[in-house]
């Protein structure tokens, strides 16, 4: 792992998507930590909708609040979102397909025939859905953002680990008697872990854009806790009154998904078997 | 072509499991089309009223009975009657279908005909200037939330050129097919934006990849022109995820888009599941995932079968 | 007219159905309005007003009512208006079956008589003045006879109205035709067509463009863009809705008046609305219509006291307390900010409030089963405080387990209102149950809004109302 | 000077800085029409970058040449130095003058065109053909590499066809540019024995048909005995040694030639096979294998299989302790599939194999062809050899640890290996880790399949070595599967030869070598390369190997032995 760190540090966009997860990494811990310039949730009723200014350097929002303090803590609401669903969708998609593609036979008809389910069914319905029954907030999202997601680790994972249940040292393991618990962990998982560690990067910034989504049509996070996609969405109405409300949040937005994108590029490059062989 | 035939036989399977889905995860959400029609005026009604309109609704009876009454119209090819709109679900769907996906296809008309060429562009000039500002460009359109772009060109439009595209109807291709296309140009090119990003961006290490590939080596021991090798020799051979990702694009896309039809307020295939959901149309619901679902379906094979024709080695049925 | 021009209006709720009878959505009676009348309608100053019928006469008892229709009411198919029509309609809405909401508004009709084609009688069980504004909505609209007996209301759409439905694709457009039977007089504009544009920027964007001519905002940020563009006018009028904080007094704490009071004055009204309603409202009480309303500073507490707030919240006992506040998501547009707001506000005095924002069915749920601790809640608002608090603070109304609040006095009160036709004594019953109201503060009356409509400057002539009704459409012209 | 091409000095160097990384130091050869120059040497020695700057195909893989000249005579007589030309004056010598075929014909044939297509592309670009001329051009030309049935093979996709087929349609696409220089780069390296003769002997004829000039790449310097006139011997970059084929071969002058021609395996139909160890006449066999058929099933159309690949189809033979057994045949015959079988890899349809529980509760263990497939490339060489023991019980103990050194002490792997990953062992360390591992359950039988073809030539001699040492030291019997008849001679005792799932012959190594009796061994051992044969000529055997795919239900006749010698039985051919 360390390994992997500094390969992407000296893969020049892959430091630049660090840097940016870094920064946002660091937006979010001090956003929890309460290390804000200003409470976010403080209304400074005389000082509403304020342009950028020394003592608010992103402005304030309708109700007197810092944004720079708000986009911190939404950094974290996003992050936390992203990274707690695109983690649940690991976990699970990684086990099905895994299965899947281990067992064969009628449950690999059968596991993949309910993916194919969740995966007919549109996503945004079926986070709408969701976000319907159980009612928005921090968790639905996760687990709306989840099981949209969880289909498409097992499919991810499910090809390779195909072809790896095809591979030589499976055989020589089979040959061995190796049970199935250290076939599974040793020699499919272990190898997997480089495709999924590029899909986690990638699937990372589809979260965070499909959260700001879910938040923009009023179905995420919830006010008063501020997410990237809500305060974009509560300062649609402002545009042209107060335009930096809608920058700020929406070039976070970008900047994030671009620091994933980055990051999960640079791992592809890096993880690449023939760049690998290039460099042995 | 049997193959095909085995695949059209999952449909069923999965479709069911998707109307099951779907039908029970509607029920489950609170509040049922009498509390979407009366709001909360609702609590005025009393018990026979409540009872008289759960029976004009159908949800008079037991989830299950429901269930079974729905699937017996199914296979009558009855979808049941939408609640909001006084059609039967059919009806309704196909009048928003062809909004959906004409802005499908434009979009992906946009994403394909740029994204393709940049990307094949940059993958000739691997690591030359062209190439780098290709791959900046392709990364931030892809990281740009397509309803950035939608509100951005809305205003844009609005307030520089005193012109919006034409909103809250839509003008059928075979109507007017100008109009048609100038009132969804602009949500296309909303749509169209990450897609051709990340259309770019698949072309370019697809093609890297292919170029590199004995049979380009072969070609250019021929005499083959570097023209003829790029787009001859290596394009078709790195069609495959280009086609792969259109297809799973354009699978989303046909199941309606649902911040840009808000924001372009267009009345298409998802906004009308929306609004089926807000205002809890039960059949309409049912009727459209399900339509949705199994276009999904049917691009995704379709998908399948575009790869035999672009490489004869892929033999149908194993992937 | 000739070269008269067709409106093309935009919102961004559109109807939800075409039954008057049974449609309570505010786009929905926006819309049926325009088609359908009732035997009266409410003026800009909610005076009671002819429609269908052209005099009407509540007997001494307040237990007979009868109404003369105008001889000029024809429906759009060119049918005039007749007393068979009107019995029929009433029949309609107060038989079961039909499933209709305002039912509950004219119970006591005890029986309808037709002496002739022109003169209507309603009999009525007990005294009961508010009846007449109550017919004043176009839930009590007056449809042909023979379209109640062909089972076509709702899809036909046949109404006395001045515009006649040509088409709707729900949520999508629909089209009106100027009525050329309409018995109200001649209309300067061929018809209208309403689109259906969910986001309100982009009706705004579709106005400036000039796309729009005429549109209704609900959004007060919205709103409050409009005057700043170049050609476009808004249009604004105070409503008779309320925005309430309601405590559900039957859970603790909030069944401690004390800690009820508490709260009622640890809120800064005025803040709220400069702050989530972009200062678009009027601090107000429970009366929201203008000929009962008294001064807010007369109530209980409506100025911000957070000494006295603190003072009864440690009288009480209470020592601070979390609960939650539901709220529906975009319903109205600011009941987060609002809700926000309040949270603010209550933590002054060790209230901790969590947020939980629903969609609106669900909060619908939530709320018709009084399911919540509080609830943001923007109620509808009648001329007569009859028919608006009738249903939550009498014993036997249909809400009082929403409102939870069963009261003695009010429910007297109530009564007394009901049977008085006394106009002045009617407003001294009820500015009594107000004040009691305010003081008991089962709920936290915040303020009321407005509506809004913005049009091009090159149309005029409309005049906007309290009841939100877009009726004024009817004196419009476009250039 | 009358050469046709004339390289001078030539190095060429990859990357950013091209001048420190050469992997060519200064070649120089000559070529004149009609000669035929065979470059043979190890893997990464250069080989292939020489022949790639000669029409300057090498600036597509990031290489440039650096340093010298490379003076190419073109057809009107002018000449011009390669080295130096512009893209525009290579696009005309790329096909017309030289034109090349590469060593996989799978990847060098673009798959998405048909045959036709690319050949007839060729004579686009070359002649300015197009329509009914190219379309008859290219079927002349496929009749010249002797295809079969040419006009409806023109539609097919590479994937359709054989490696063979492949191949000759390479050559048909080059010939169809007429070039005065045809590079072939291990055209055959991938092919079957057999195959690869066909290939030999057609490029052999074709030269002669159309007399030009040949550049011919190989490691194997058995195989350009055949063909080249004069050899150049490549080592790091470097020609160490050039001359006339007779004298490299006969009388070879530097130490790596010698070391080519002798540590290397060439065949000698049965005068190198090993004489330890001759099997004792009432040995138990430790492994015996009764009427062992697999079958796959094929084109499964609802429910109803359409028929079954007979993979293996009745096949008989045991093994005793001591001795390596090898089968050999083409590829496809079903040899990895019978060593599957026995080893539980595949189900078998039917037929019996018994094991005699002999040291180990797992007496069968296997050593597959690629090393680096077979090692879990992510866990280190401790987990890699502990596994079979934790598989079947054992700690990881102090004890373990001892086995664990002991074997790779053996192997001939350092102590401080068992830290490290599969990626930083060479390909022969690998082969050993696999070897060390399938010793560690001290197992009696040891299947070996192909596990030393994908080993460069020197290294795959002293894997041989190490195998035979352990087969001493432990008494280990193995099954030794191989389609090289070189290695197949130096390290079996028995030979089983296979064709279309079958054993066709089996018995004592020497006897089979030296005296094939079947009609397909005596093809299959005709067609190896070999040094002493180099002036024999094959004829053209266009003989395709039988499909295994049979109707459902087929069985096919039983099989009729004849004893051939001692230990030495043959299948009664059916006679047509
Ligand atoms: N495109 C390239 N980039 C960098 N290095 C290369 C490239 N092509 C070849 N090399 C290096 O040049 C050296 C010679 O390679 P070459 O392909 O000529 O070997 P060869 O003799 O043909 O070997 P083989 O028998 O394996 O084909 C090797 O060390 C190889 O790693
Ligand atoms: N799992 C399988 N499913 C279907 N067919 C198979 C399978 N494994 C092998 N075959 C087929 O069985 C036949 C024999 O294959 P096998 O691998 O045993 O050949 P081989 O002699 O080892 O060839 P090679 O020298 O190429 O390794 C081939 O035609 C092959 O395609
Ligand atoms: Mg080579
Ligand atoms: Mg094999």
């Amino acid at each position: 792992m360390g390994k992997m760190m500094s390969s992407l540090f000296r893969h020049p966009s892959g430091r630049i998507g660090l840097v940016i997860i870094g920064l946002y990494l660091l937006a979010a811990i001090l956003g929890t930590l309460g290390l804000t310039p200003h409470d976010p949730l403080k209304l400074f009723a005389i000082d509403r909708l304020k342009a950028p200014s020394q003592t608010y350097w992103f402005g304030t929002d309708l109700l007197g609040r810092d944004a720079f303090s708000r986009l911190m803590v939404g950094i974290r609401q996003s992050m936390l979102i992203a990274f707690a669903s695109v983690a649940i969708a690991t976990i699970a998609g990684t086990i099905i397909g895994l299965l899947s593609a281990w067992w064969g036979g009628i449950w690999d008809g059968i596991f993949m025939r309910v993916m194919d389910v969740l995966l007919a069914f549109p996503a945004i319905l079926l986070a709408l859905l969701i976000i319907a029954i159980v009612g928005p907030g921090t968790m639905t999202s996760v687990a709306a953002i989840a099981i949209v997601y969880t289909p498409i680790f097992a499919r991810v994972v499910r090809g390779p680990a195909l072809s790896l249940k095809q591979r030589d040292f499976v055989d020589a393991a089979r040959t061995f008697g190796s049970s199935q618990g250290y076939v599974l962990t040793r020699h499919l998982l272990l190898n997997l872990v480089a495709p999924l560690v590029v899909q986690v990067t990638l699937a990372l910034a589809w979260a965070l854009l499909t959260e700001a989504g879910l938040s923009f049509l009023g179905l995420g996070t919830q006010p008063p806790t501020p997410s990237l996609g809500l305060m974009l969405a509560e300062s649609r109405n402002l545009m042209t009154h107060a335009p930096w409300l809608m920058i700020f949040p929406a070039v976070t937005i970008m900047l994030g998904i671009l620091g994933f994108n980055l990051t999960g590029d640079a791992l592809r490059d890096i993880l690449d078997p023939r760049t690998q062989r290039r460099e042995a | 072509m049997s193959y095909v035939v085995q695949r059209l036989l999952t449909f069923p399977l999965i479709l069911l499991g998707v109307s099951i889905l779907v039908f029970v995860a509607i029920r489950l959400v609170p509040g049922d089309a009498i509390t979407a029609m009366l709001g909360t005026e609702a609590g005025l009604l009393t018990p026979v009223q409540r009872e008289t309109l759960a029976a004009y609704f159908g949800i008079d009876q037991p989830i299950w009975a429901q269930y079974l009454r729905w699937l017996t119209g199914l296979f009558q090819g009855d979808l049941g009657i939408s609640s909001i709109y006084g059609k039967p679900v059919l009806t309704v769907i196909l009048e928003r279908f062809p909004l959906t996906l004409q802005l499908s296809l434009m979009s992906m008309v946009i994403a394909l005909s740029v994204g393709v060429p940049l990307g094949v562009l940059a993958a000739s000039r691997n690591e030359r200037p062209s190439d780098l500002v290709v791959r900046v460009l392709a990364m931030l359109g892809q990281s740009t939330p397509n309803f950035v772009v939608g509100i951005l060109i809305i205003y844009v439009l609005s307030v520089f050129f005193g012109f919006v595209p034409a909103m809250g109807t839509f003008t059928p291709l075979f109507t007017d097919p100008l109009a048609s296309i100038a009132q969804l140009i602009f949500p296309a090119i909303t749509l169209g934006f990450a897609f051709a990003a990340s259309v770019t961006r698949i072309s370019r290490s697809a093609m890297l990849d292919v170029l590199s590939d004995d049979y380009v080596r072969t070609a250019r021991s021929k005499g083959a022109s570097p023209m003829s090798v790029i787009w001859h020799h290596a394009l078709p051979n790195a069609l495959i995820p280009v086609v792969t990702l259109s297809g799973v694009e354009f699978g989303y896309l046909l199941g309606g888009a649902v911040i840009v039809e808000q924001i372009f307020a267009l009345p298409g295939l998802g906004r009308l599941v929306l609004d089926a959901i807000t205002q809890r149309d039960y059949a309409l619901v049912q009727g459209t995932v399900l339509f949705i679902a199994f276009n999904f379906l049917v691009v995704n094979l379709l998908v399948d079968l575009a790869y035999v024709a672009l490489d004869p080695r892929i033999r149908i049925g194993r992937r | 007219p000739a070269q008269a021009a067709e409106l093309r209006m935009a919102w961004s709720q559109d109807a939800t159905g075409l039954d008057p009878h049974k449609q309570t959505a505010f786009s929905s009676l926006r819309l049926l309005e325009l088609i359908y009348e009732p035997l009266v309608r409410l003026d800009a100053d909610l005076n009671v007003v002819p429609a269908i019928a052209s005099s009407w006469e509540f007997a001494e008892d307040a237990r007979t009512l009868t109404f003369t229709i105008d001889s000029n009411a024809k429906f759009s198919d060119g049918a005039a208006v007749t007393s068979a029509d009107v019995k029929a309609s009433f029949e309609r809405l107060l038989d079961e079956a039909t499933s209709a909401a305002a039912r509950s508004n004219f119970l006591s009709i005890e029986s309808i008589d037709t002496p002739d084609d022109a003169t209507v009688v309603f009999n009525l069980s007990i005294p009961d003045v508010p009846i007449l504004v109550a017919m004043a909505t176009i839930n009590a609209a007056v449809m042909p006879a023979a379209e109640i007996e062909a089972g076509t209301v709702g899809t036909e759409a046949i109404g006395s109205g001045p515009f006649v439905l040509e088409s709707w694709e729900p949520n999508a457009r629909e089209v009106l035709s100027a009525n050329e039977n309409w018995g109200g007089g001649e209309l300067a504009i061929d018809g209208i067509t309403i689109s259906v544009l969910p986001d309100e920027m982009a009706i705004l964007a579709s106005l400036r463009a000039g796309q729009t001519d005429f549109a209704l905002l609900n959004d007060p940020l919205v709103a409050t863009l409009v005057p700043m563009e170049a050609g476009l006018e808004l249009n604004r009028v105070g409503v008779l809705n309320y925005n309430v904080l309601q405590l559900n007094p039957s859970r603790p704490p909030m069944d401690n008046l004390l800690v009820r009071q508490a709260m009622s004055c640890a809120i800064d009204r005025q803040e709220i609305i400069d702050a989530a309603l972009a200062g678009e409202g009027k601090v107000t009480g429970p009366l929201t219509m203008p000929a009962f309303a008294q001064d807010p500073a007369n109530l209980f507490c409506y100025e911000q006291d957070l000494d006295r707030a603190k003072e009864l919240m440690a009288e009480s006992g209470v020592d601070g307390f979390s609960a939650t506040v539901i709220a529906a998501t975009g319903e109205p547009p600011v009941a987060a900010s609002e809700a926000q707001v309040l949270q603010a506000q209550l933590a002054e005095i060790g209230i901790d409030l969590e947020i939980e924002m629903m969609e609106l069915n669900v909060y619908v749920d939530a709320w018709l089963a009084g399911d919540f601790d509080m609830a943001v809640a923007q109620n509808g608002g009648r001329p007569d405080p009859y028919p608006m608090y009738n249903r939550y603070f009498t014993k036997e109304g249909n809400l009082a387990h929403v409102s939870n609040f069963p009261d003695d006095e009010l429910d007297s009160l109530m009564k007394q209102g009901q049977a008085e036709t006394d106009p002045a004594k009617r407003v001294e019953i009820f500015q009594a149950f107000e004040s009691r109201l305010a003081e008991q503060s089962p709920w936290l009356w915040l303020s009321t809004g407005y509506s809004y409509t913005a049009q091009r400057e090159s149309v005029s002539g409309f005049t906007p109302s309290p009841t939100g009704t877009l009726f004024g459409l009817v004196n419009v012209s476009v250039e | 000077m009358t050469g046709l091409l004339s390289v001078r000095d030539l190095r060429v160097g990859f990357g950013q800085n091209p001048k420190a990384n050469e992997v060519v130091k200064g070649v120089s050869f000559d070529l004149g029409p009609g000669e035929t120059l065979g470059i043979v040497g190890e893997s990464g020695s250069g080989k292939s970058v020489s022949a790639l700057s000669i029409n300057r195909l090498v600036d597509f893989g990031g290489g440039r040449i650096t340093h010298g000249s490379i003076q190419l005579t073109r057809s009107d007589g002018t000449v011009l130095d390669v080295a130096k030309a512009d893209e525009k004056t290579l696009l005309g010598i790329r096909g017309r003058d030289v034109g090349m075929i590469f060593q996989e014909p799978m990847t060098s044939l673009n798959p998405v065109h048909t045959v036709g297509a690319q050949i007839e592309e060729a004579f686009r670009l070359s002649k300015g053909l197009t329509g009914a001329q190219a379309h008859k051009a290219t079927l002349d030309v496929l009749g010249r590499v002797r295809i079969p049935d040419a006009q409806s093979r023109l539609g097919y996709y590479p994937h359709q066809l054989s490696g063979g087929m492949r191949q000759r349609i390479m050559i048909a696409m080059a010939l169809a540019a007429s070039p005065r220089v045809l590079i072939a780069d291990e055209p055959t390296t991938a092919l079957d024995v057999t195959v690869q003769a066909q290939i030999m002997a057609l490029l052999a004829e074709l030269r002669e048909e159309t007399g030009m000039a040949m550049i011919f790449i190989t490691h194997d310097i058995g195989l350009v005995a055949g063909i080249a006139d004069r050899i150049m011997v490549m080592q790091n970059g470097v020609a160490v040694e050039q001359g006339e084929t007779d004298g490299v071969l006969d009388n070879p002058q530097h130490d790596y030639t010698r070391h080519l021609l002798r540590a290397v395996p060439h065949f000698t139909s049965g005068k190198a096979v090993r004489d330890d160890g001759r099997r004792a006449e009432q040995q138990e066999p430790i492994v015996k294998v009764d009427n062992l058929v697999v079958r796959f099933p094929v084109g499964k159309a609802w429910f109803k299989p359409k028929g079954a690949i007979h993979a293996v189809d009745g096949v008989s033979f045991d093994l005793v302790p001591g001795e390596t057994l090898a089968i050999v045949g083409e590829s496809g015959c079903g040899k990895s599939t019978t060593a599957r079988a026995l080893l539980g890899l595949n189900s078998k349809t039917r037929g019996e194999i018994v094991t005699e529980a002999g040291r180990s509760v797992r007496p069968v263990q296997m050593v597959f062809q690629d090393p680096f497939a077979s090692l879990n490339p992510r866990l280190n060489v401790e987990a890699l050899l502990a596994e079979p023991a934790i598989a079947n019980g054992q700690r990881r103990d102090d004890a373990l640890r001892e086995r664990m050194t002991f074997l790779l002490d053996r192997v001939g792997l350092p102590q401080d290996a068992l830290t490290r990953y599969p990626h930083q062992f060479s390909g022969g360390q690998r082969q050993r880790l696999c070897i060390a591992r399938a010793l560690m359950l001290n197992p009696d039988v040891v299947v070996l399949d192909e596990a030393v073809s994908a080993l460069d030539v020197s290294v795959q001699a002293k894997v041989l070595e190490l195998l035979v040492d352990l087969q001493q030291e432990f008494g280990l019997a193995y099954l030794f599967i191989s389609h090289d008849m070189a290695v197949v001679e130096r390290i079996a005792h028995r030979i089983a030869v296979m064709f279309a799932g079958q054993i066709v012959e089996l018995g004592e190594a020497r006897a089979v070598l030296s005296d094939p009796q079947h009609s397909y061994t005596k093809r299959l051992i005709a067609a190896v390369p070999a040094i002493e044969r180099r002036k024999q000529r094959f004829a053209v055997d266009m003989t395709q190997v039988p499909s295994l795919v049979r109707p459902p239900g087929f069985e096919p006749s039983p099989a009729q032995w004849r004893e051939a010698g001692d230990d030495h039985r043959v299948r009664v051919e059916d006679t047509p």
